[in-house]
């Protein structure tokens, strides 16, 4: 399930769901809102967009790495403190596969997918600097 | 002919989103945004430098695939078109 | 929760406990048991000293990598083709943290933690070689 | 005196294990884990090889702690102690 949504997700059942005869390993990176002071978090996506390139980025992982099943959920709207925001689970057959391709997608969601993060104080609101000063991806 | 042009994030705060535009033939997609985000200065500012050009770090798109700031003023907009413009990203 | 028992666990639920207010990032590594053609899994600890260890790679982890939280569950007994072998659940401020942490503990339980594993297939037994010939850490 | 051996994995299946022995004052780690392994030749020949010494891959605990199989001829063993001897391990 590759998805751009406001729900959260049931993880246990999509670890189970990742398993496949050949899994050796399973793999779950979740990012959580983390409480920098923050009451809120409030996310937004150039949601068509956003959910394409989710897309591209699993198949990449997949034969990169060598993967054999791949979720990424990105929540979106207003998250508080602890929430989560973004849930990846890979399936492998060994483990470095599984850590690496994890890591992969995470990576590649921070340089480029058109999602943004403004954090919600008592004093007002204040976007998040991405990671990667230049944004989205490169021109295709 | 119509476009529809969307800003995201601090952008989209500024200036509104999903503003349904009727530029003229062969108009630029730079032409067009700039039109739009003179209605508001803060806007415009947070887009273009004083030279009227694209910040170094502002993205553009035209329906989903990105376009070099550096060239939208010589891309041009067809009917039905999305243009997207947006600040640097940060999901995850 | 540092266990090595027969029983599983509900993941999801280790993964709530896991974030305290300062949780960015949770990673969690599902080890299963994988189909090499084999019916079940026997899995054989010597269990306090394996807990000791499991202990101590638990508190290097977190001094090393500056985790808020971990969670290290070993299975041992007779397990099926996809049931969970190891789960562990880091969490921590920020991603890197996470991704090194949790893999730093599975690293070190593979190279010496007194646990081993035998296949059985439908021709009987065979103990899986450890990765590391010389087993079970450095002598103290 | 009394000590326990444990025997682990293959091992285990091959000599059992949680064995209760009684050496003699002053009896080493090795001594007292090749007369419990004659018992059985395949045992033994797994833990040792055909000079009597610790095969290269064999590892030996002393309540918990692991002795250098190369130093356990020269270990000497105290009441109440726990000897474990293993095959690499492969846990995770």
């Amino acid at each position: 399930m590759i998805s751009i949504q406001h729900e959260d997700v049931d993880i246990g059942k999509l670890i189970n769901d990742a398993k496949s005869s050949g899994t050796g390993a399973v793999v779950i990176f979740d990012g959580v809102v983390r409480d920098d002071d923050i009451r809120e978090m409030e996310l937004e996506a150039y949601e068509e967009v956003a959910l394409k390139e989710l897309k591209k980025i699993a198949e990449d992982a997949t034969t990169l790495h060598n993967l054999l099943h791949v979720d990424i959920i990105h929540r979106i709207g207003r998250l508080s403190v602890g929430e989560n925001i973004l849930i990846i689970v890979v399936s492998a057959g060994h483990r470095p596969e599984a850590y690496a391709g994890s890591r992969y997608i995470i990576e590649e969601i921070k340089k480029g997918v058109p999602i943004w993060k403004k954090e919600l104080t008592k004093d007002g609101g204040r976007w998040v600097p991405g990671d990667h000063a230049h944004g989205s991806g490169k021109p295709t | 002919m119509t476009v529809k042009v969307r800003f995201f994030a601090r952008f989209r705060e500024l200036l509104g989103t999903d503003i349904l535009a009727e530029p003229g033939k062969g108009a630029a997609i730079s032409t067009l945004v700039r039109d739009i985000a003179q209605e508001k200065k803060e806007g415009y500012d947070a887009i273009f430098d004083e030279h009227g050009n694209f910040r170094e770090f502002v993205i553009v798109m035209q329906n989903g695939k990105r376009v070099e700031t550096a060239d939208a003023g010589k891309t041009v907009i067809a009917d039905g078109d999305e243009i997207a413009v947006f600040p640097p990203v940060a999901g995850g």
